[in-house]
């Protein structure tokens, strides 16, 4: 009991405190672009939790769910194919650093020419940002997997399908879910920039049209409900990551304890 | 032009120096131009032009101080203004050339669209460089004026460069674009069917440059040097059509036969206030602004 | 009868150049036991993954039942000496211990009967749903080693596997191979630095000298079939053949020095 | 070898993109081939404007690479080093590590209008976080084996820190400084290109401006080469500095 | 002298409750060699651990030289049964050996001449500029023998020291230890599950219980302080020795098992 609430302080003590300080300290401001904490979390309400939330908020992040999930389909299926040869690997490594050095908002007019403007185009701008932690971080994994077992599995003719989940993707499952945390927050950044360039709704759309319509307290509330969703989605991330990979976690605590 | 040489400055001491915020596009040509003829220098002020984004990036950093002036459309001057932002304008930017049908500015549709007038758009897609602004605001003018109901006409917000590809792919099933696009579109054979501009208002002032109010009442003597070095500008380059084109190339990456054929806007000296006001009260029948403006405390 | 004929193996990586075996040829009869005992480093670990196809000799063949090895042949199981990097963290014990019996298309009911079987040969029938990593070194070999057992191979071969055990697991384990080897007739290669425990195993022991590695002594084990860890080691005989390969090893020693 | 094949692999794809518009795959308009593209390069790199563009471009981006990277260390060794700390702040992280950095654009143009601090700012800020959590990955990593060992023989802070903690992490660090490179290009362009601060990505929002498809292309290939290069870069730092390393050791093939 | 007084360890982590070690007291003369055998698991690790200060007790305490332990006193050495994860893998083997003379303050010369002696010592004079994972298992562990060696330490705590390595060098190993202990005076205690190796080695052997762990013998080694392979293992009074350890810890697992 006591062990809860020591972790639920410690999770809590240091956000509060800044919250605090935050009110506090702005609470007189008369400065237009850093209204009172007050302000912001009054306008929060009424600004979000009315049509915004069906109109904006959720086709936003129905998007950025799609563009996740392919992002993840393709970023494994990419990452054990590049990873389990020497030859590819060599051959598309300078490529995919090249292309993964392209900044997304100079990628949109391109995407636009091969997704149009709709859905599609913002799903593929968040899958081209969203694809590379994932990929790289499975090319890793696939690379590392522990040669004992890669005999072990050899020996005992463990081939094929048995063979890919068995031994490859759950033992690269580890980096693939690094990859794939990494992968959300760099998906909620694309949300916004997908939304900069071709829009008429949407999160990232709603709080840039604050922005050019000097609506301040509007747009600082949401920095915040950004900022609050990337909790919430890494707080779900935490619990699938739990079920994935609860073997991995025991056998590290394992490991240092022995 | 005229009038200019009284409010030379007498102290031949230190220049002034300014930043002017500005977009690389046609309509600041005059700011460019007036800096290299010399009009500023021989009011002591040392320009220093930033190019930045778009307009609304510029109205918080002259807020703050770190711009002196900057160049905005009137309707995120409006905007601004009416969440209580200290902007005031200065002198006039840029106006439509007021000719229906040649302007530096059109809405358009494809070759082969079955839209004729923009009263067709209802129920179709346009798309705009921005939303709640000045061109979304200007487009649903067109489609008052030609008998169709406005807010049947969807929007979507789409940059300058983007727009004749997706007009070309039908993505979108109209567009307003300025130049160089407009002859973009022209050259894949798009047809014009308004000037929203013209429709919006006669000889609509389309973007200003403005300050803040702390300038104004810290140096209203400097801001009344500006001012006068805009209009002189202003009255140049409108003088000076030839000229204005060739800068045009200098600060922007316009091909040089496009810049031949572009259509300039216009470049009085003074603001049309009358159209201000008449965008302002669109701007509220529209939604943008909540309560009327107070279009008098904005402009210079 | 499994063959090693002129084996070598030269490991060459980072511009540095290791013999790991220079020049070995011996048979192992199938259905036998065949320790191999050889100082730290000589190769023995080498060999068996050249044995099991893993590893390409770099001079020389392995023969397997007159063909020649080339990958893991059928009907093979090998217990590593890295036991702990051998099992598949994921996976529970029982289904570590049955992965290699779905691959070779087992029905769920036989896979069943002989996991639970080995598990419990092993002394580990309770511990089926535990992951590896929540058990000792010696439990965790225990399970690779009731891998091996389930999978019902026809050759065995295992590497040091009782370097992480205790004294009297030792000897339970020791016991549990020798019926295993009995039972299955499988063919056995076992791996060890233990000089007590080959002689105690084995049929026949297989010395070797350190790298560049040959045969140093092939010694017939002339024990009778029915061993058991406390009249076999009292032994006179027992105490005779361990003197014989202590005296082989000391002398290959004081030879590798000499070199 | 690797190089080669690399090479090959680049222009493999350069061959794709100068075929596909050609053949009219894709619009030629919007999709200029690889040859074209390259010689719209030659042409801006013979001017002076390009030059100064990359050179404030690459100070942006390195300045804001090598501020991210010594914050993201000195921070996460101080908080990874105390479990408490740790414990504490680490809700505090997953807060603001989302934040998208673009929700901070308004923020730092009120504060430094369109200039290199602003994208600087940004820089910093997203490329922090790829560091600082990687580090703290790293020392959470210590061997407790390795940890007793250095207690046991009486270390002391320093030579703890210095023996033991920070070879532990730098393959983290590593990593989190390769992650990074590549997140303060992007955010370096994308400020330019936003803000308007000074560099390629201001070249390229001009470029755009002016329906000049070519010249944009050109220096999305310069960006992408940045890209390679820094790779090119920390990979041989990684050689060099993780020789002791698994992943290193494996590099060759047996 | 080293006193364990009343010692008491429980585990309790996610859960789960582990006692480790239940009520243990037994003092080391200073400059004596103590041996501590137990069967796997019953907590040897653990109470070296504690001996070192790196695991505060759940009860009872330990004293060296009449002061408690708190923290790894000045003067001690510990070498860990996870020999592979306690070199620094990013070190040389001779900066492996030379880092805690270092950190002592010892002069460049000195330290010099002091990891050319340690490692000499155990056979990897040739091997200064390896790293660590460039050697064998048997070796690595030698690296950490070195080490504690160079370090000139007042107190030795060894946890199973020679599990790697092969026999012949096992033995080398075990002259080593003996001979370091003799000339540099040093209080041992020495983990091992090997009871030929306790009884060979030690002055005393402290035989544990599994857990909740005691002890369950305190046996005195009146064996010659002249010890050597040969003769030493041929001495009858060894093999009784020997038979005596044995026997207790067969009763001890028996009792266990009924419990
Ligand atoms: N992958 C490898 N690359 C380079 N050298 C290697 C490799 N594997 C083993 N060696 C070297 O080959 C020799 C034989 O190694 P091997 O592991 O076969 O010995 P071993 O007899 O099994 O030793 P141990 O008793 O310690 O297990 C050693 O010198 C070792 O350093
Ligand atoms: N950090 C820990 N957390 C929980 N339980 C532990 C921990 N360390 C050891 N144990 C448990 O305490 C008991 C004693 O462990 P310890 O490692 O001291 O045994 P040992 O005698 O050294 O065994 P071995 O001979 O296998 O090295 C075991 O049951 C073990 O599972
Ligand atoms: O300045 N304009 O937005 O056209
Ligand atoms: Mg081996
Ligand atoms: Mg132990």
């Amino acid at each position: 009991m006591t062990a809860v609430l020591t972790r639920v302080g410690l999770a809590l003590g240091l956000p509060v405190v800044l919250v605090a300080v935050w009110w506090f300290a702005s609470a007189g401001s008369t400065d237009f672009f850093f209204p009172p904490l007050r302000t912001i979390v009054e306008v929060f309400g009424p600004t979000w939790f009315g049509e915004r939330l069906v109109d904006d908020v959720l086709p936003s992040l129905g998007r950025l769910a799609a563009g996740y999930a392919a992002a993840l389909v393709l970023g494994v299926g990419l990452g054990v194919l590049i990873g389990s040869n020497r030859w590819v690997r060599a051959v598309t490594e300078p490529v995919l650093e090249f292309l993964r050095a392209i900044p997304p908002p100079v990628l949109v007019p391109v995407l636009m020419l091969v997704a149009g403007i709709g859905n599609g185009m913002k799903i593929l701008v968040i899958i081209s940002g969203c694809v590379w932690p994932i990929l790289l971080n499975t090319v890793a994994g696939v690379r590392a997997v522990d040669g004992v077992l890669e005999d072990t599995c050899r020996t005992y003719r463990i081939r094929g399908t048995l063979r890919w989940r068995h031994l490859v993707l759950r033992s690269a499952s580890p980096q693939i879910v690094t990859g794939a945390r990494q992968a959300l927050s760099v998906g909620i950044i694309l949300m916004v920039i997908s939304e900069m360039f071709a829009a008429s709704s949407g999160l990232g759309f709603t709080v840039i049209q604050f922005k050019d319509g000097f609506q301040i307290p509007e747009m600082w509330s949401g920095v915040i409900l950004l900022g609050l969703l990337g909790v919430l989605l890494s707080m779900l991330f935490r619990v699938v990551e739990h079920q994935v990979l609860s073997w991995y976690h025991g056998s590290r605590t394992a490991q240092k304890e022995r | 032009a005229c009038g200019s040489d009284e409010g030379q400055s007498p102290n031949a001491g230190e220049a002034d120096k300014v930043t002017v915020g500005v977009i690389p596009i046609l309509d600041v040509a005059p700011i460019y131009l007036g800096v290299e003829k010399g009009f500023f220098e021989k009011r002591n002020i040392d320009v220093t032009l930033e190019q930045a984004e778009g307009g609304a990036a510029i109205v918080p950093a002259v807020v703050s101080g770190q711009y002196q002036f900057g160049f905005s459309n009137i309707v995120s001057l409006l905007l601004a203004h009416s969440e209580g932002l200290p902007v005031k304008m200065v002198s006039n930017g840029n106006n439509s050339t007021g000719v229906d049908g040649e302007d530096f500015a059109a809405l358009m549709v494809s070759a082969d669209s079955p839209i004729e007038t923009a009263a067709d758009l209802e129920g179709r897609t346009v798309a705009a460089n921005t939303l709640q602004n000045i061109v979304d605001t200007a487009v649903r003018a067109s489609v008052r004026k030609a008998g169709g109901d406005p807010t049947k006409v969807k929007f979507t917000a789409l940059p300058f460069p983007e727009q004749p590809a997706a007009l070309a792919s039908g993505q979108v099933d109209a567009v307003f674009v300025v130049e160089p696009f407009q002859q973009a579109v022209l050259g894949q054979g798009g047809r014009t069917i308004a000037s929203s501009y013209v429709d919006t208002a006669p000889n609509l002032t389309v973007a200003s440059y403005f300050t803040s109010q702390r300038i104004l009442s810290e140096n209203p003597e400097l801001v009344k040097r500006f001012t006068q070095a805009m209009q002189e500008s202003l009255s140049y380059a409108n003088g000076h059509p030839d000229e204005a084109r060739a800068i045009i190339g200098s600060y922007t990456n316009i091909a040089r036969d496009v810049v031949a054929r572009v259509t300039l806007p216009k470049w009085p000296a003074e603001v049309n206030r009358d159209s201000v006001q008449r965008v302002a009260d669109l701007a509220l029948e529209d939604g943008l602004l909540k309560e009327p403006a107070k279009v008098g405390d904005l402009l210079p | 009868m499994l063959t090693v004929d002129g084996l070598g193996k030269v490991y060459a990586s980072h511009g540095r150049r290791v013999e790991a075996i220079g020049d070995l040829s011996f048979e192992v009869e199938t259905g036998s036991f065949v320790c191999i005992v050889g100082p730290s480093g000589c190769g023995k670990t080498t060999l068996l993954r050249c044995c099991a196809g893993l590893l390409p000799p770099t001079s020389g063949t392995v023969t397997l039942s007159g063909s020649p090895v080339t990958g893991p042949p059928e009907g093979l199981a090998v217990v590593f000496q890295e036991y702990g990097r051998s099992l598949f963290p994921w996976l529970r014990v029982a289904d570590n211990v049955d992965l290699p019996l779905r691959a070779a298309g087992v029905d769920r009911a036989e896979r069943r009967r002989l996991v639970d079987e080995a598990l419990d040969a092993v002394g580990l029938g309770d511990a089926h749903r535990a992951y590896p990593w929540q058990l000792s070194g010696g439990m965790q070999q225990r399970v690779a080693i009731a891998r091996a057992i389930a999978y019902q191979p026809r050759v065995l071969l295992m590497d040091e596997p009782f370097a992480a055990v205790d004294a009297q697991t030792r000897a339970d384990l020791e016991d549990l191979v020798r019926s295993v080897w009995q039972r299955l007739g499988v063919t056995l290669v076992f791996v060890t630095h233990d000089i007590d425990e080959a002689v105690y195993l084995g049929q026949r022991v297989i010395m070797l000298t350190s790298s560049p590695t040959r045969v140093a002594e092939d010694l017939t084990i002339d024990l009778p079939d029915e061993r058991d860890q406390l009249t076999t080691r009292g032994d006179p005989r027992f105490t005779e053949l361990r003197g014989r390969v202590y005296a082989q090893i000391q002398k290959a020693k004081l030879e590798g020095k000499a070199r | 070898m690797n190089a080669l094949l690399g090479l090959a692999g680049l222009l493999g794809f350069g061959l794709l993109l100068e075929v596909a518009p050609r053949v009219g795959l894709v619009p030629e308009r919007y999709f200029p081939p690889t040859s074209t593209i390259l010689g719209e390069l030659a042409g801006q790199v013979g001017e002076r404007a390009f030059w100064v563009a990359v050179g404030d471009t690459v100070l942006t981006w390195l300045l804001g690479l090598a501020i991210a990277v010594a914050l993201g260390v000195v921070v996460g060794v101080a908080i990874g080093s105390v479990p408490l700390v740790r414990a504490a702040t680490s809700s505090t992280i997953e807060f603001l590590r989302p934040i998208p950095s673009v929700a901070l654009i308004p923020l730092v143009v009120v504060l430094h209008g369109s200039t290199i601090t602003s994208t600087l700012i940004l820089v910093v800020y997203a490329a922090f976080w790829q560091v600082l959590v990687q580090v703290l990955h790293g020392v959470a990593d210590i061997d407790p084996v390795a940890r007793d060992t250095a207690r046991s023989y009486r270390l002391d802070r320093w030579a703890r820190v210095r023996y033991l903690t920070w070879p532990t992490a730098l393959p983290y660090v590593v990593t989190g400084v390769r992650l990074a490179a590549t997140v303060a290009l992007i955010l370096t362009i994308t400020g330019e290109l936003v803000i308007g601060s000074p560099g390629l990505g201001q070249l390229i929002a001009t470029a755009r401006q002016s329906g000049a498809v070519p010249a944009m292309y050109a220096l999305i290939v310069v960006t992408g080469v940045f890209g390679v290069l820094a790779n090119v870069v920390t990979r041989a730092a990684e050689r060099r500095a993780l020789h002791w390393h698994p992943s290193m050791r494996a590099e060759v093939p047996a």
